[in-house]
């Protein structure tokens, strides 16, 4: 199995669009977000070699896949794309559907019943396409790419459409394949609980091209792409690291910048990373730390910045540790009463969610 | 009733649709997807047989079959053998006029089928060739049926052309079109009618199979 | 190896009563391929395997002479038509023949293809001989031969047709009274036969065309309304 | 040379085609849509026109439009003319020889289509009459074309049935075919050659303008 | 115009799955949720009269749409159907498929011009459907059915797909369209956020049947159908109404069965109704009222029940007013350091969130 990286920077002219992008995608999940229109899915087609105007360099680990001299047919770049629309081949069962993959496998992937059960296929097995539901002939198409064994997992919208109890059963796989056999997965949606949940990184594109590429956390904890995000509430994400576990209670305890902090149990084992998620909704400013609470951590505070954001509310910056930052929003009547300002030391409520379990 | 004239023509029919299958399915393919500059005429080329009167085309045949032609003369320098008033004179001749029939609907079915679920398959690892014979051959299976009909009732019903160039030889060129206008043609209503009931009763049946075995509603979600 | 002879469709039901004579008499089989006289003689010119053309004019087996397709000796007027004018059932014959044919009493009137079958050329003749052509020809349909003339009469579709005599004398022959059509009105319609240059039979060939010349061809030719060969032919 | 049996192969071949265009597409469309169980019975019926060879065809249409036949009988009685040597009857007989090559990728393209988009133009408020010209016939656009091209070619082309149900007119029902046939008969080698390769010119250059108009891409999204 | 409602009773059976539904649709917007499979697309499909199968009766106002005796065909039923896919018409371009719609327009709807700029079509007016992006079809398709004049409005999943901004853009007309034109809207979606921003009631479909029809804020507060919902964590929905509004401080007050709240200003005037949705994120169980937080609001709460949810999590049941009620979840040592048993009075600091606004 080799874990080999995608390079490409492409460029492809339509009238009306044209999209320029670059980038390095390493094995794990980067998301791929951005408005309706912005290219997200032309990028996709471009990596897969479905575009005959696309024009740059793309290269897979050593082996280009499209330079000036060389243009890998799609078929050869072992690449595994769900379409947006499930794009099922209607003459054959969800069966044939699943061996046309599975028979054409390219390299090691998850095994058939690995993924029947994953994707909850079972009962679909002979079942005409035709005769799916929306959300069904969506999991079938994602499974049958699966059973492919690409190199590089191209997902467009995969889980759009889909519950949110049918999401929290597939993401599991989605997560952990892209480990197991090493691969980049390219993972568009629109959907920032599915971000947070299952990718690595995140590239954020703007008509048709690459505003940026980084982790997740960064990305999401910077104001600049809340708006592009669709952020309605300013988000930090926080590094941290499983230290200690408190069976008494029933707590997790966690080391990150912004101190120590306590979360109820998760099944981590010391010394694992984790990813904490505050939005601003989750943090709760006091003048003194309150005697008892239900929630669980207590952090002393320093007020970097205000800023009114619409009529009555304020966005509140905090620095917390040495590092670690913070943002709440307050009605202008906290503000006095709690008299904020720049420098002021106060102390915060929070309750961080744990990303990566449940959204 | 003789009946040597049915199994030339049905034969003629086999063999011709299978050669039309064969050389036709490439070729509509070319016409639906390719994107040469030489698409269009040379699909405007392939209706052409078509408008020639079948002893025309025939003759026509004769001549570039024929010993001196520019396909017999090198034909018969390598094979020993003339193409004029042969079985394989036969069948070139309705392979060429029965060739807009085949190619026509194979083209619009393919076209039908579109680049999508080629694109899909490739996505599965399938290469074109692959892809091709499991996704889109299938996927255009109406218009197979389609062509193969029409291509085997024309080749069964034709009858100028083949007339011209196969010579009428008892057992050998004479197909049951020719062997009923010659009862016709002799007064022998009788056997006329009879040989045209045979033929039409035969391919009633056997369109009857063909269209109830193969449905042709898959694919098609109402 | 069979003897293969082409034959000018309006002679393909006496050739073959020709030929189980010509078997009985122990000349060997004859393979038929019949068609139109034009035809058979642009499948010779490019090659058909044929030993003996038996067409339905002289024209044709002439310039497969010329062209050195046929022998000049071995060509032979084998049978001499004569044209008949038939009507379809209660519809009453003129007594003086086809120039005593009211013009009035014709619905359609079918003859073969003047520029293709020598029994067109001939009926033509014989309209323009007794004056009727320009009466009539507006109501004339031609089929390609004497056969689908006789189609025409056959499916009721005209109500007179000038055809080849011999099918008067065929079992099939619908009904409907018929004439012979004085010959002078119309040069002969003579019928001639050669023995192809390629033929790998030639004697075969030879004896089949004298069998045509004797006593027991000459016999049937009649029964199927071929008047005898003039001595001077 | 005498243009006018062009004419009347032009007048036949568009009249056959408007006629086949007007009675094939209500019958394509049932035999695509259609839920009868006649439907798979009158599919292969429709076949069948072509399994005769066409002067045997024209024989049995002599028969059946003749002034005696249960065709020709009543409409001569009704409009006083004979069906038999007449442009009429000419139309009748090459709209039953061509009818399988109109019918035939007309049914397939109607099928390509589904009942989808009309399923979505009555969500719109398109009764089924409008969502059939406005949507299924737009969309099966191909199949129109494939079926024009056919019935036209064919028609053309075509000459035994005609030859016989015509009687060879001259100005009336002597078709091009018939006046090819008569120069290769007639040993007129240059002037049958001359008349083939107009209307091969003519075919070709018409054909090239369909398609080229006809563009005959879109809907397919490669 | 007349608003008129859809009382449906039908049932259709397939081969290994069968619906039967039943309900009343009034001239508002009515969400219809169910895991991926369960039927909703099926239900709009009988409702528009394109299952030949469906059995039963359907009445539009006064008019019979299907019963034993008569089966309107689905033309005639004036019906709007946005399908899950975008079914657009390849040979027309945009606007034709919008004129398609309006030129066959049989009632009054929404105009031109605000379709087209609500759903920010202008750009594609002139665009092919096969050259348009998965969001983009999706919006065509939605601004098509709505330019046909529809008396009932059936939408599979119009805003999946979507990013979040312009979901922000579209909704506002989509709530506004059944007010006006006085039609019934069934909205078949699987994000909560869509069903809480835009539906008056919910219609919940398990295994081809209807669990519940009910309005948003009875169902989502009810723990019975939380899992159904896949609502992670517990949530109310409260109806109050606007009592007051504090200009000095930016702030609106509004009347609820938990008294009197306070939230950061919202355009509504006194006396209009508003939703309120507290989850129990957005709830601090403290001994004492502080003295100050950044949370507006202090309730005293009875605790009406506990109930260990997963290992170290307490769900938290607390009773409000006379009849509000609320919950919350927290660890078990915060039920030990607040001493949580059921009938102990204690504090809440809620920050509940206007529905209808952003999510
Ligand atoms: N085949 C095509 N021809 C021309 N333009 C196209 C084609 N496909 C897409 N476009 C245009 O290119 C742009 C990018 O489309 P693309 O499908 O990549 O968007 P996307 O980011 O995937 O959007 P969505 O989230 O809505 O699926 C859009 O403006 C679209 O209109
Ligand atoms: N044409 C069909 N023939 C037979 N069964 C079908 C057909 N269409 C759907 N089904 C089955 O009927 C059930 C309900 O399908 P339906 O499309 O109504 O689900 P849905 O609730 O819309 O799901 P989703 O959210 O995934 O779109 C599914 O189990 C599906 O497999
Ligand atoms: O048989 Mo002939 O040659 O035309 O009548
Ligand atoms: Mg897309
Ligand atoms: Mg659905």
């Amino acid at each position: 199995m080799t874990a080999a990286a995608l390079e490409f920077d492409v460029t492809l002219d339509r009238p009306g669009f044209s999209l320029a992008a670059e980038g390095r995608l390493e094995p794990g999940v980067t998301a791929l977000f951005g408005h309706s229109g912005c290219g997200k899915t032309s990028l996709l087609r471009c990596l897969a070699g479905l575009e005959r105007g696309c024009r740059g360099t793309i290269r897979h680990g050593e082996q280009p896949w499209q330079s000036r001299a060389v243009a890998l047919p799609p078929h050869r770049r072992a690449v595994g794309l769900v379409f947006q629309d499930a794009r099922l081949f209607p003459h054959l069962s969800v069966r044939g559907n699943l061996d046309y993959a599975e028979r054409r496998r390219r390299e090691d992937g998850p095994g058939r019943a690995e993924v029947i059960d994953g994707l909850g296929l079972r009962k679909l097995l002979d079942q005409a396409p035709s005769a799916l539901s929306g959300g069904e002939a969506q999991r079938v198409a994602l499974g049958r790419a699966l059973l492919a064994g690409p190199r590089l997992l191209l997902l467009d919208e995969p889980l759009t459409g889909l519950d949110s109890a049918r999401q929290r059963e597939i993401m599991p796989l989605l997560r952990t394949i892209p480990e197991r056999f090493g691969i980049p997965v390219l993972y568009v949606t629109h959907a920032r609980h599915e971000v947070l949940a299952l990718a690595d990184r995140i590239m954020l594109m703007r008509e048709g091209g690459v505003l940026t590429h980084a982790s997740v956390s960064s990305v999401f904890s910077s104001p600049d792409y809340w708006a592009l995000l669709g952020q309605p509430e300013p988000v930090v994400i926080w590094p941290g690291r499983v230290v200690a576990r408190d069976n008494d209670w029933g707590l997790t305890v966690l080391a990150t910048d912004a101190g120590r902090l306590r979360i109820s149990e998760i099944s981590a084992d010391p010394g694992d990373p984790v990813a904490l998620r505050v939005a601003a909704r989750d943090v709760v400013l006091t003048l003194e730390p309150p005697t008892a609470t239900s929630m669980l951590n207590s952090l002393p505070v320093r007020v970097e910045s205000l800023q009114t954001v619409r009529e009555g509310v304020v966005r509140v910056q905090l620095g917390v540790g040495h590092k670690a930052s913070l943002w709440t929003e307050v009605t202008r009547q906290s503000v006095a009463a709690l008299r904020l300002e720049t420098g002021r030391r106060i102390h915060a409520l929070i309750r961080p969610e744990v990303l990566g379990l449940d959204h | 009733m003789n009946l040597t004239p049915v199994w030339i023509s049905l034969q003629l029919a086999s063999v011709t649709v299978a050669v039309l299958l064969v050389l036709g399915t490439p070729l509509a393919w070319w016409l639906a997807m390719g994107r040469s500059r030489w698409r269009v005429p040379v699909d405007a080329l392939v209706a052409l047989p078509l408008v020639l009167p079948p002893t025309v085309l025939g003759f026509y045949m004769l001549i570039l079959l024929g010993p001196d032609g520019p396909v017999g003369g090198p034909w018969l320098a390598v094979t020993g053998n003339t193409l004029t008033f042969s079985f394989t004179g036969l069948v070139i001749t309705s392979v060429l006029y029965s060739l807009p029939f085949v190619v026509q609907p194979l083209r619009d079915a393919f076209s039908s089928v579109g680049g999508r679920p080629l694109e899909t398959a490739a996505m599965l690892g399938a290469s074109p060739r692959d892809a091709f014979l499991t996704i889109a051959c299938p996927l255009a299976r109406r218009g197979f049926v389609t062509a193969g009909v029409l291509g085997f009732a024309h080749t069964l019903g034709e009858f100028g052309a083949i007339l011209m160039v196969g010579g009428s030889i008892p057992g050998e060129t004479r197909a049951v079109a020719i062997a009923i206008f010659e009862h016709v043609e002799t007064l022998e209503y009788g056997a006329a009618h009879a040989l045209s009931a045979g033929l039409l009763v035969f391919s009633f049946v056997a369109l009857l199979g063909i269209y109830t075995l193969n449905g042709r509603r898959v694919g098609v979600s109402v | 190896a069979p003897l293969h002879v082409a034959v000018a469709s309006n002679f393909l039901t006496p050739l073959e009563t020709l030929a189980d004579a010509f078997a009985e008499q122990g000349g060997g089989e004859l393979l038929i391929s019949a068609g139109a006289t034009g035809q058979l003689y642009t499948q010779i010119t490019n090659g058909a395997p044929y030993d003996v053309f038996l067409a339905a004019d002289q024209a044709r087996p002439q310039r497969l002479v010329d062209e050195g397709l046929a022998r000049a000796d071995r060509h032979i007027t084998y049978a001499r038509g004569q044209l008949v004018l038939w009507a379809r059932p209660g519809i009453a014959l003129p007594a003086k023949g086809l120039a005593g044919l009211r013009p009035e009493l014709v619905t359609r009137l079918a003859i073969a293809n003047p520029a293709l079958a020598p029994y067109g050329r001939a009926a033509r003749e014989a309209l323009e001989a007794t004056g009727q052509w320009a009466a009539l020809e507006d109501r004339i349909v031609q089929g390609q031969n004497v056969g689908q003339a006789f189609q025409y009469l056959a499916t009721g579709n005209v109500s007179h047709a000038l055809v080849a005599a011999s099918y008067t004398r065929h079992d099939n022959r619908p009904a409907g009274a018929h004439q012979v059509v004085d010959t002078d009105w119309h040069a002969p319609v003579r019928q001639d036969a050669v023995i192809l240059e390629r033929t790998d039979s030639p004697d075969q060939a030879l004896a089949f065309l004298a069998f045509m010349q004797g006593p027991a061809a000459t016999g049937i030719l009649q029964d199927f309304g071929y008047q005898p060969m003039d001595e001077s032919q």
